[in-house]
């Protein structure tokens, strides 16, 4: 083991993390303002991915298939939310996120039988040879991954900070009873959080595409490694993006530095993480108070 | 798979026939939902009849009296058979991670189920297969195993498709005293040998051995394996360990991942980082394609090798480019147009797959073989034996000289595969095909 | 030390009780005492620590220093069970009945610690265990019928109109026969005959011989039923004294009553 | 003098036990034996969890570890040589230990910090499970493990082993209902309704949550030995995450306010998912494969929205709204009561029936 490999694992830990950060997001924007775990999260990645791969396939330029693709899954997100979340009003939190998890089964159940079992292939971005850095390759797809998620972790900030939508929804998720005093629509809000991440989910899941691969089961460690990233951020939107990174960053190095052998500890090192810190440090690592969270 | 608690999937014959490019109608079943559905009565299909005329190709090698050749349906292809049907269980993984594996296996047996009815039957009655998918599971396997074995009262048991499940299946074969002709590679599934336990594909021991000669011959010493953690890929690490340490070869590094992994850039630089000189893949599923895919974004320059599992169009169709230059060993039924004339396996090979491409739509590969090759050493001990399981599972140990299509059968108490060395090819993807490679 | 009646201990006494919460001093060096038989009244404006004495006092909080007694056992650290078993039960402000059980239930809940049954004797069904728990619902019936709302006992609880929910917490507290009762705010939101009904209940519960402690805004009711007044002013103690004189202190009065507080 | 001793609420539980005594030989279900199996041994498992979600409030996205640890403790000490009821107790040691040792850092969390860190605690123990190959074989799975053998009976059929397993299922069934009637269940409800409440009045809630905790960690322990011995083989994928899910799904699912809850749930769930994929392949040909899946995803989904409390309360309201009769004998609730929720009232209806004179219903 030479030091240009421990600099090709980080590079490939802040690869994956950056998936887990955008699914982290999602994860804390409907947390946020809903008080849900969404179990479909990681499904709207995998949604992403299937849709994007399909229009690609049938030719359509890859641009327009990506934005084709984020705004189906943010409209899926919404008529989630719609159709079974806000009809299910009041019931118990748990109630709800068995409802998400039924959503989860259907998601993977129609996406089997719109596009079979096996994966599908979305080419890279741009194609062109390994870049070198410190002597470890950087595929030009990890640049599309590492960028794309700083431009919506940029947009997402501005998103909340510029916008009046972006207002209301900070404002909901500090004080839902206060921002409704305050004329704000926390209904509308609700469905606003489930689309986001919809698109959330899906962006990430467009752009690991290529050098994962996308099939109908994606989702499931996609959805699980950014929910862990979401509590060890403590809930709040930065704290899940550092939280995200942190964690790729040392799942990679974990397999990448173990023994031959020891390799398939590696999804347990995300939940050995999680559980020292909870109980060990139980506000995130950035120390925020529990179930207090944020946009 | 949140939904898929049930351990069992049952496929009933029948309907599955409806998808078929058949002319044969199919009466929808009336028996109970859940029962496994008796077989369609073997209505003459005018589409299937012609392509199924019964030509196993007798070898110089076989001996009177056991070769299919031999068997009193060949010899009658009109024959109406009648009475109480034949059963033979099957379970396979027709979903899940070998699915690739198990479809092809159901096709074969439901094809070649109906030419047997087509040629007579088998000893006179219909032959009916009872297909159980397993979902590629060891304890679905299992309980479908004992389900066939118990409920269905099966003459015996093919499956499954993969070395997980069809290890698991042994004990409740040898408890049951039902003979049990597996489809996967494992070479613990017969050595050591165990009474009941028979099984069609060549062993992992044979499939690895021609890289190690491959190896070898090219000078490599230093070996990577990155394999997955199902059964499959499991067994065949310490198949490899073994041959590499017994052969001289050292071991770099072994890395492994799980069947549902997406990315393996990081076992990959692991490996290189390790100076391998060849990378052998173990792993069904999506795991090889994304292997070879993450071997060519990282831009590894040593050869890499994949096993018996890859050797399909799907993996080709898959990788795409990547997939160009790719070593895997195979049986010689997927090159069976490649073979030379008067090669063994050409002509049962080619016979058999013009029926299936009829009827499927797609070439046959080497699980099509092991499964048509099981199910007809069943129905061939039939013949010889009688409704009798103890008595079919001596006759098959006793099977000489039979030419299926993934070789020639010469069982024994001490071998109960039979197949020998040039059961096994090296291939080769060029041109986005597989192709010998010598 | 063997001293005559008027030199008897306190029931409960605090020494330099303090809470910080933050950079928020919410109870500050609080000296208290209190007398068994009595009835107890703390009052002081909004956000003057009355309740988060309370939840000193009951182990819903532990304190940052001084100390507690209770009867002869230093209570401050303990935890809140712990403290109820040594007879110190209490009503919360924001009611906390159990809204999933009837209201006989909620009351049982109140023998909890009177009674030791444990899982596997529950559920083996063994005799003991079936004895006792006869024992606790005819102890609850009884207190039920103390508050009056022996009627209502199968109704779910959350089905009670405010105010009986208020009796139904104090039956609860009761059913767990404290030696002291805390009561937080008992009268909040009752209605003008239903606060008559609780001073008379103030008064048989303080003549069964079980102290109260109370943290009462209405001032009509504490002048009342009250034996003792504490004024708590900004966490700290302002005044200790029987209602009349706290009616008379001239600080008690700027500080408080004067307010536009006093529901 | 019990409750189960009056005519009326004896109704239920025998049609109960008559259903559980005739269903394996019912025409359309005898095929489903082995899932029937299944049913009793993750109702098990799906009690404990439902007494843990229902009444003590608090969520387990990790109980399939413990089902594990009970499965694979059986396997592997029965396979070295020892006999599969010592092997048991020692699987239910083990797990209960365990479930104790984690279970006061875990219950220093709330909500869904609590959740995840149980969910934790299952990818932990399914890691160890595939990765201590010397001990469990790891990826392999651990076959060939001994039937159960008793007194000379082997159960070595689905429908001696039904009747075994159905009969534990059942002594579950009965002292579960009993710790709910209980002083120790009111505990738990009452943590459930009000933590701060419980704790003031002398329940130990910290301690309590432990022990319920321990309890349906000790209950899918006995479920996970039962199932090795039955299923005779293990493979580590049966324990993962995905059993953890679908054990909150079958609680919630059949509701968690009553130990039949959980049971209804397990069935449906176990069963649903054939049957659906046996009616699926007759009406689309054997073309579909995933419409069971979604469908299932579906009802899941539908149920929630309907009937959130799950469908033992569902079902039992609905009964009730329609005979509006005092006793609702026949419905699935879990006792007769006199009036209002069912689900409620009887937790005392054992306490009440004896010293008032009066019998609930």
């Amino acid at each position: 083991m030479e030091p240009q490999h421990l600099v090709q694992f980080a590079i490939f830990g802040l690869n994956i993390g950056a998936i887990y950060a955008l699914i982290a997001l999602g994860f804390v924007a409907v947390f946020s303002i809903t008080g849900i775990i969404n179990f479909a999260q990681g499904e709207f990645a995998m949604l992403g991915a299937m849709i994007a791969a399909w229009l690609v396939r049938a030719e359509w330029p890859l641009p327009v298939a990506g934005l084709v693709a984020v705004l189906a899954v943010a409209a899926v997100g919404a008529l989630l939310e719609l159709g079974v979340i806000r009809p299910a009003g009041s019931a118990s939190i748990v109630t709800l996120i068995i409802i998400t998890i039924g959503a989860s089964v259907l998601f993977k159940g129609l996406a089997v039988m719109a596009w079979g079992p096996d994966p599908v292939r979305l080419p890279p971005f741009t194609a062109g040879p390994p870049l070198r850095v410190l002597g470890a390759r950087l595929l030009p797809q990890d640049l599309w991954v590492l960028g794309t998620t700083a431009v919506v972790v940029v947009g997402l900030s501005l998103f909340f900070r510029r916008t009046l939508q972006g207002k209301a929804m900070r404002a909901v998720a500090m004080n839902r009873y206060a921002a409704r005093l305050m004329g704000i629509d926390a209904r509308r809000t609700s469905t606003a959080a489930f689309a986001l991440a919809g698109g959330l989910g899906a962006i990430g899941g467009i752009v690991i595409a290529p050098s994962a691969s996308a099939y109908w089961d994606m989702g499931t460690g996609l959805g699980l490694k950014g929910f862990v990233a979401a509590i060890l951020g403590g809930m709040g939107a930065g704290g899940a993006v550092l939280g995200g990174l942190v964690l790729g960053v040392v799942e990679e190095l974990c397999a990448g530095l173990a023994p031959s052998g020891f390799g398939g500890y590696k999804d347990a090192v995300a939940f050995v993480i999680l559980l020292g810190m909870l109980f060990f440090r139980p506000g995130g690592f950035l120390g925020r108070v529990p179930g207090r969270g944020g946009l | 798979m949140w939904g898929s608690s049930a351990a069992l999937r049952i496929i009933p014959a029948v309907v599955l026939l409806a998808t078929a490019c058949q002319a044969a109608p199919t009466a929808a079943p009336t028996t109970a939902p859940a029962k496994p559905t008796e077989a369609p009565k073997p209505a003459p299909s005018p589409a299937a009849s012609p392509a199924a005329s019964p030509s196993p190709s007798p070898s110089p090698a076989a001996k009177p009296g056991a070769g299919p050749a031999a068997s009193p349906a060949a010899a009658a292809p009109v024959g109406k058979p009648s009475g109480e049907p034949i059963k033979i269980g099957a379970t396979l993984s027709i979903t899940g991670n070998n699915a690739p594996l198990g479809i092809p296996e159901r096709d074969t047996l439901l094809l070649l189920q109906d030419q047997i009815n087509d040629r007579g039957g088998v000893a006179g009655r219909p032959l009916q297969v009872v297909i159980l998918d397993d979902e590629s599971k060891d304890d679905a396997a299992v309980a479908n195993t004992k389900r066939l074995i118990q409920d269905e009262r099966v003459l015996g048991v093919i499956g499954s498709s993969g070395s997980g499940p069809s290890l698991a299946m042994i004990p409740t074969a040898e408890e049951s005293q039902t003979p049990l002709i597996s489809l996967a590679a494992a070479i613990a599934i017969i050595d050591p040998p165990k009474k009941w336990v028979f099984k069609t594909p060549p062993t992992d021991v044979l499939f690895q051995q021609e890289f190690f000669d491959a190896w070898k011959e090219q000078g490599i010493k230093r070996l990577g394996l990155i394999h997955d953690t199902g059964g499959f890929g499991v067994t065949g690490r310490a198949v490899f360990e073994k041959l590499a340490k017994e052969q001289g070869f050292e071991v770099v590094a072994v890395e492994s991942y799980e069947p549902t992994a997406t990315d393996l850039k990081t076992q990959l630089t692991k490996i290189e980082a390790a100076r391998a000189e060849a990378i052998l893949n173990w792993g069904t599923g999506p795991g090889p394609v994304i292997f070879v895919k993450n071997a060519r974004e990282l831009d590894i320059k040593v050869p890499i090798f994949v096993s018996g599992g890859s050797v399909n169009q799907a993996f080709i169709t898959n990788a795409g480019k990547d997939a160009e230059g790719v070593i895997a060993s195979g049986g010689p039924p997927v090159v069976f147009d490649q073979l030379p004339e008067g090669h063994p396996q050409k002509a049962i090979s080619a016979e058999f797959n013009r029926a299936y491409r009829e009827r499927f739509n797609k070439d046959i590969d080497q699980f099509a073989a092991h499964a048509h090759d099981a199910l007809l050493l069943f129905t061939n001990a039939i013949e010889r034996a009688g409704p009798d399981k103890a008595r079919i599972r001596d006759e098959i140990e006793n099977t000489r000289g039979f030419v299926g299509m993934d070789g020639i059968f010469n069982m024994s108490p001490t071998d109960h595969l039979g197949l020998g060395k040039g059961a096994v090819v090296l291939l080769v993807v060029k041109d986005g095909a597989w192709r010998l490679l010598k | 030390m063997a001293a005559v009646a008027v030199a008897a201990p306190p029931l409960l006494e605090t020494r330099g009780l303090t809470r910080v919460f933050g950079g928020l001093v919410a109870v500050s060096a609080v000296d208290q005492a209190v007398r068994a038989g009595t009835i107890h009244a703390i009052i002081g404006p909004n956000g003057a620590g009355k309740t988060t004495l309370f939840n000193l006092l009951s182990g819903v909080l532990p304190p940052t220093r001084g100390e507690i007694r209770f009867g002869d056992a230093r209570i401050d650290g303990r935890l809140p069970h712990q403290i109820c078993r040594l007879g110190l039960a209490r009503t919360f402000q924001n009611l906390q009945i159990f809204a999933n059980m009837t209201v006989l239930e909620n009351v049982i809940v109140g023998r909890h610690g009177r009674s030791s049954a444990g899982f596997l004797s529950a559920m083996l069904r063994l005799p003991a265990a079936r004895a006792e728990a006869q024992a606790a619902c005819t102890v609850a019936l009884s207190w039920l019928d103390f508050v009056g709302l022996a009627p209502r006992a199968d109704d779910p609880a959350g089905s009670l109109p405010y105010g009986q929910q208020r009796l139904l917490e104090l039956a609860r507290a009761l059913a767990a026969e404290p030696t002291l009762l805390l009561l937080d705010e008992p009268a909040a939101g009752l209605l003008g005959r239903e606060k008559d009904n609780l001073a008379d209940l103030l008064a048989r519960i303080r003549s069964s011989g079980v102290t109260v402690l109370l943290v009462e805004h209405d001032m009509g009711l504490v002048m009342s039923v009250a034996d003792r007044v504490t004024v708590l002013n900004y966490g700290k103690k302002l005044f200790e004294g029987s209602p009349d004189e706290v009616q008379a202190d001239p600080d008690v009065v700027v500080a408080y009553l004067g307010a536009p507080e006093g529901a | 003098m019990s409750k189960l001793a009056h005519p009326s609420s004896l109704l239920p539980y025998g049609s109960l036990l008559l259903l559980v005594l005739v269903a394996p030989h019912l025409p359309g279900i005898r095929s489903f034996r082995h899932e029937l199996v299944l049913v009793g041994i993750l109702a098990i498992v799906a009690i404990g969890l439902g007494l843990l979600m229902g009444y003590a409030g608090q969520v387990s996205l990790g109980h399939a570890a413990f089902y594990g640890l009970g499965a694979y403790t059986s396997g592997v000490v029965s396979k070295a040589g020892l006999h599969p009821l010592v092997a048991l107790p020692i699987g239910l040691l083990l797990t209960g230990t365990l479930a104790y040792v984690v279970a006061r850092p875990i219950f220093r969390l709330h909500g869904h910090y609590l959740a995840m860190a149980t969910l934790g605690l299952g990818v932990i123990v399914f890691t160890l499970i595939r990765q201590l190959e010397p001990i469990t074989g790891g990826q392999h799975s651990l076959i060939d493990i001994p039937r159960l053998e008793v007194a000379g009976f082997r159960f070595d059929t689905d429908l001696s082993y039904y009747y075994l397993v159905w009969a534990c299922t059942c002594a579950v069934v009965l002292t579960g209902r009993n710790l709910i009637d209980s002083r120790s269940g009111l505990a738990l409800r009452a943590i459930h309704g009000s933590e701060v409440a419980a704790e003031s009045l002398g329940v130990d809630t910290t301690g309590t949550k432990v022990k319920v905790f321990v309890l349906s960690a000790v209950l899918g322990s006995l479920a996970g030995s039962l199932y090795a011995h039955f299923s005779t083989v293990l493979t580590p994928h049966t324990f993962g995450l995905e059993l953890s899910i679908q054990l909150v799904v079958m609680v919630v699912l059949g509701g968690s306010e009553s130990v039949f809850g959980p049971v209804l749930g397990a069935a449906l769930v176990t069963l649903l998912t054939p049957i659906m994929r046996e009616m699926s392949r007759q009406i689309t040909g054997g073309s579909g494969g995933q419409v069971e899946i979604v469908v299932f995803g579906l009802i899941l989904m539908l149920m929630m929205v309907f009937l959130p409390r799950g469908l033992v309360p569902g079902l039992a309201a609905l009964f009730r709204r329609r005979a509006a009769a005092p006793a609702p004998i026949g419905t699935l609730g879990p006792a007769p009561v006199p009036a209002g929720q069912a689900v409620e009232t009887g937790a005392l209806g054992a306490v009440r029936a004896d010293p008032t004179g009066r019998e609930p219903g």
